[in-house]
């Protein structure tokens, strides 16, 4: 029974195993196949200051071995969240994450401020997603606009704040540095690559937002190259994720640059994916008289 | 635990139309559990997001599905053999408020029919089915129904078989006499029904589609706009559905308005 | 029998199909399948002024619907292609691209002029060969460098150009604008993505280049979505690609807004895909009692 | 036309060890123009890039394939019935130059020994066959080579059957006699086997292994540097091999160098 504890700015996760923002929602639809406990970490879905309805359906496409989602950040509101959510959630046993967007930089600061008197874990700063135009993308495609977005937030957050980074963009590593520079506690990677499917017998994309976020296997070569990329360039701890689907992505994952993970779209595949995850990396690193799975992070061989 | 991803048994599997196969499935655990109008999410070999198709029967320890070939997965799925194993989330979601007691009309249209037929058959006698199909060709299940429900109405768009004209012919000579509607299909057929129903009074619930991910509340994916409390907000057809009165439903395409705070 | 013929920049394609660059190398190979001239064109592999031997082996990984290749510009040098394959091409009925790349402007400038003096149908300049550092992909991710070689390029060219555009990129509509505003005839798009796959029993990366370029059904919403908007932004033909497999994937491209398309992955899937595509099309057109391919491109009717 | 695609019935299947499958493919076109030591490349039902998979022997109308699982490709292979269709892109490659005249050595080590079965039964009763296994649960294909060859020395790494050793033990014993040696097998094998002939002066070729995309020599993906004429450069698995000349081969990782022109 190897040590599958990790670390992360301070918090320790029982397992590299997090699920992903957006995909499990708060935890409780989830909490009906399995505890919540086999997750190491909940990000939980984007949270935004004031309720959000969410794009007009179809929000959900299909694409070969991936999917697009547009669901545009529907959530109750950080409030609502903090009150009706979180008290839950912390009695569940794992470490819990808030995902938060907003449309301006004081939005984001003004979370991290209400999050901060919380007993949330982590916040995780969305400025990637690419399903609304308040959704903080912009603030995720230049190094100058992450640099002043985590400084400004770093000013008013007092948990460990994770920025999440788009890989819509030509250099992910100078990016992340930039967070690194202006106080992120680590980064996580990827949010979704904007992509678009069209219904050819209406000619109308499938998804009412016309492009969504393509995620899923499909993903999984771009983010292990984004998160190796990443690792070489910074020092603070690395949370990937991208189309991991089995324990041998998890693993591949880690050896990248990963010091955690997360897995968001195999849960619709298979909503036991994180249990046979954990159980595929215990086996592994057994297997391989590993005793710690942090002893897997970023000891990728390259080549040259 | 209310969900559960288990491997089943295709125990059976028939053509009946050209496009449309059944399926059973045998699990005795989610048999057990499973109720009339719910539905299970099938994972397609190769493909990421699992296919929702509602439960058209359950008999002891088997689950019945009925679909028709739409696309890739509903391709992929029909090729699968007796004796293969076939992945269900299940069960899923919430069907239609039923008192066997009460004069109930069950309409289905098209590959509507198949979800009706384990609700009807819970009242029996008091069950006035109204199935629509395209033609003579496309009809299903007739002996199924007619077994378990009271009486069985089908109709043809084309009047080779039945009726002809659309259920909702049938429906507004029998709709005074009713003490409630529930139905499944396509759209415009739910809009016309769910218009009658509220003309006349009687309860209607109707079940939705749209396009799933996790099929259990937690993605918001399937998004269906309600009016609730006076605004209209989405709710979602895994979690809250597939089944809603329909006096919720936004009909004609109203959407939530962004909260004016701040 | 609709119409299949399509003119991009003034050369007359008898088909939209065209096979992408570096999955066909000049022809040869594929002419043991079928007559070459069941393509619209055929998109030469890179070539380079001199002899390049190419990267070491392995050059090539699967991932989730698609794959990973880092050829490295494996090339006998452009005269070895005007003398050797070339003649041979343009017997062949099919219109004849020659792509491409270089390490400095200069050499872009050089090729563009011998083969300016060849009887070459079109040049296609491939500035996004993530595969080697000469490949050029520096030229390719900013908008200013991809206007300066395209203007520099344009001096020497007699031949239509292409300029093909590399998808790792925050803003591929920027691109394909500074692109055509310093005179390119029509952009191709896209090239790979850049990935990685890591063998995790070795923990060495698959490809021995460490990363390669991510092709095949996987790309496909990234592309549909990226040819949308360079559509949008530019007047020039566009010429789509990635991932197309079957028939109703090209019909999707074009009515995201390609000209033509171009296959390349799916040629190693199925060897036919580029006869049953063009079958596919002409039933489709049919079928929708559409006289000429060329009124599917971009009728895409996008949401709101 | 020199290639072809095409679909083929999956006429026998049979598990020969734990991991290894044998196959039998029904297509009298592609069969009858598959010369021994070609490949096959095989469309996996999901997968995008097909497995390139060596002809083990050709009968009549059927093309017989023996693989291992060693991924998804193969384990999904695997899962193929009876009565299925495979899709296969033939003939592919050429095999080892063969005088049936000449004493020829063949050595097979683990999946190797398959990809010799055909081109060793044509040299008959001037074919000595070696073929080494990790031990007696991994040994296959007995009683077919010994059916059509003069000779067959079996050895595995742990002597639980045949020689205890490595075929190289064998061959030392009778490679002076030899006039040709064939190989394929793991490449620290094929190293040691074309140090041997050279030594000796028997001329040798080996079947290699890369991985693979069109399989025909158009993508330039199965690169294998080799020296020519004095240089080295990358020639191709699928369009110059799968068999080199052990002379050819680059066996201690030479590269080519690039171009020193301009
Ligand atoms: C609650 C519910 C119950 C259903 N019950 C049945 C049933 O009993 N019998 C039956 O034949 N069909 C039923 N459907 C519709 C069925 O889910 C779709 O026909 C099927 O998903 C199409 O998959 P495909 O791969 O063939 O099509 P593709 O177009 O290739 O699918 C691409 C993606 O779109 C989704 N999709 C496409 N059409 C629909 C649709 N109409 N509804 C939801 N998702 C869609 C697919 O699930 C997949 O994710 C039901 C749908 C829902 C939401
Ligand atoms: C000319 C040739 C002949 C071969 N003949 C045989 C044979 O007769 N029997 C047999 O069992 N095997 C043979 N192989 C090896 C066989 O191709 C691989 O074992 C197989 O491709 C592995 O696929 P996978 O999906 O199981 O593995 P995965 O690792 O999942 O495959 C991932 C990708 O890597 C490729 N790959 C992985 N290993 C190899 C390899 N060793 N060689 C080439 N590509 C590889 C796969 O084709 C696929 O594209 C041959 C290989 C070549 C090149
Ligand atoms: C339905 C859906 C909703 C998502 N919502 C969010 C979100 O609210 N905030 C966020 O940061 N990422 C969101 N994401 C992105 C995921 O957290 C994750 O970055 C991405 O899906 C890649 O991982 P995967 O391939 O494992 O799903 C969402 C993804 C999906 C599929
Ligand atoms: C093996 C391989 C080699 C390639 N070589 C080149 C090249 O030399 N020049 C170029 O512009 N693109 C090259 N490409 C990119 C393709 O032309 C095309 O842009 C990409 O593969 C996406 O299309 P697809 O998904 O249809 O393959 C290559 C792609 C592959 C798979
Ligand atoms: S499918 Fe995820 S909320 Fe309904
Ligand atoms: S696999 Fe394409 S050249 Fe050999």
């Amino acid at each position: 029974m190897a040590d599958l504890s990790v670390k992360i700015a301070g918090v320790t996760f029982k397992n590299p195993i997090i699920a992903a923002s957006g995909t499990i929602g708060f935890g409780h639809e989830y909490s009906e196949f399995y505890p919540l406990s086999v997750f190491g970490g909940i990000s939980c879905k984007g949270t935004t200051l004031y309720e959000r309805p969410g794009n007009p359906p179809p929000r959900i496409a299909e694409t070969p071995m991936g999917m697009l989602n547009a669901v545009g950040l529907q959530n109750p509101g950080v409030q609502h969240f903090i009150e009706k959510d979180l008290p839950w959630l912390k009695q569940q046993d794992t470490v819990a994450i808030a995902n938060v967007a907003g449309s301006t930089q004081e939005d984001y600061c003004r979370m991290a401020e209400i999050l901060s008197d919380t007993d949330i874990d982590m916040i995780e700063l969305n400025i990637s997603c690419p399903n609304v135009k308040e959704g903080g993308v912009q603030f995720g495609t230049s190094c100058e606009s992450v640099g002043a977005i985590t400084k400004a937030v770093r000013q008013h957050c007092k948990k460990p704040l994770i920025i999440k980074l788009s890989p819509n963009v030509a250099d992910i590593a100078s990016i992340a540095k930039a967070a690194e520079a202006e106080g992120a506690d680590a980064v996580s990677l990827i949010n979704t690559l904007t992509g678009m499917r069209i219904d050819i017998r209406t000619r109308r994309p499938i998804i009412t937002n016309n492009t969504g976020g393509l995620s899923g296997p499909a993903v999984f070569p771009v983010a292990v190259r984004m998160v190796w990329q990443v690792k070489n360039a910074v020092n603070i701890p690395v949370i990937g994720m991208g189309g991991i689907t089995t324990w041998q992505d998890a693993v591949e994952m880690m050896i990248a640059g990963a010091d955690a993970i997360q897995i968001g779209t195999a849960l619709f595949t298979d909503p036991y994916a994180p249990v046979k995850i954990a159980e595929g990396l215990n086996r592994y690193l057994d297997d391989n008289h590993i005793g710690s799975v942090t002893e897997l992070t970023h000891t990728i061989q390259p080549n040259g | 635990m209310k969900y559960d991803a288990q491997d089943c048994e295709l125990v059976y599997k028939a053509q009946l139309t050209p496009t449309i196969y059944d399926f059973r499935l045998k699990n005795a655990a989610l048999a057990a559990i499973t109720q009339p109008g719910q539905f299970v999410q099938v994972l397609v070999p190769s493909k990421t997001l699992r296919r929702p198709i509602s439960v058209c029967d359950v008999k002891g320890d088997t689950i019945r599905l009925v679909f028709e070939i739409r696309g890739e997965g509903t391709a992929l799925l029909a090729q699968m053999k007796v004796g293969d194993t076939i992945n269900i989330i299940a069960p899923l979601g919430h069907g239609f408020t039923l008192d066997p007691a009460k004069k109930t009309v069950f309409i289905g249209g098209g590959i509507g029919v198949p979800p009706m037929l384990y609700s009807a058959g819970q009242c029996g006698e008091n069950a006035v089915v109204i199935n629509g199909f395209r033609n003579k060709d496309a009809v299903i299940l007739e002996e199924d129904f007619r077994k378990v429900v009271g009486q069985l109405i089908i109709t043809t768009d084309d009047g080779s078989y039945g009726i002809h004209g659309f259920v909702t012919q049938p429906l507004a000579e029998m709709i005074q006499s009713a003490d409630k509607i529930c139905a499944c299909g396509p759209m415009p057929m739910l809009k016309n029904i769910a218009k009658m129903a509220q003309e006349y009074h009687v309860p209607c619930e109707v079940s939705l589609e749209q396009r799933m991910a996790c099929g259990v509340g937690a993605c918001l994916g399937c998004a269906v706009a309600v009016k609730e409390d006076g605004r209209v907000i989405y709710k979602h057809v895994c979690k809250d559905g597939p089944v809603f009165s329909s006096e919720a439903v936004a009909w004609d395409g109203e959407k939530p308005q962004p909260m004016a705070v701040r």
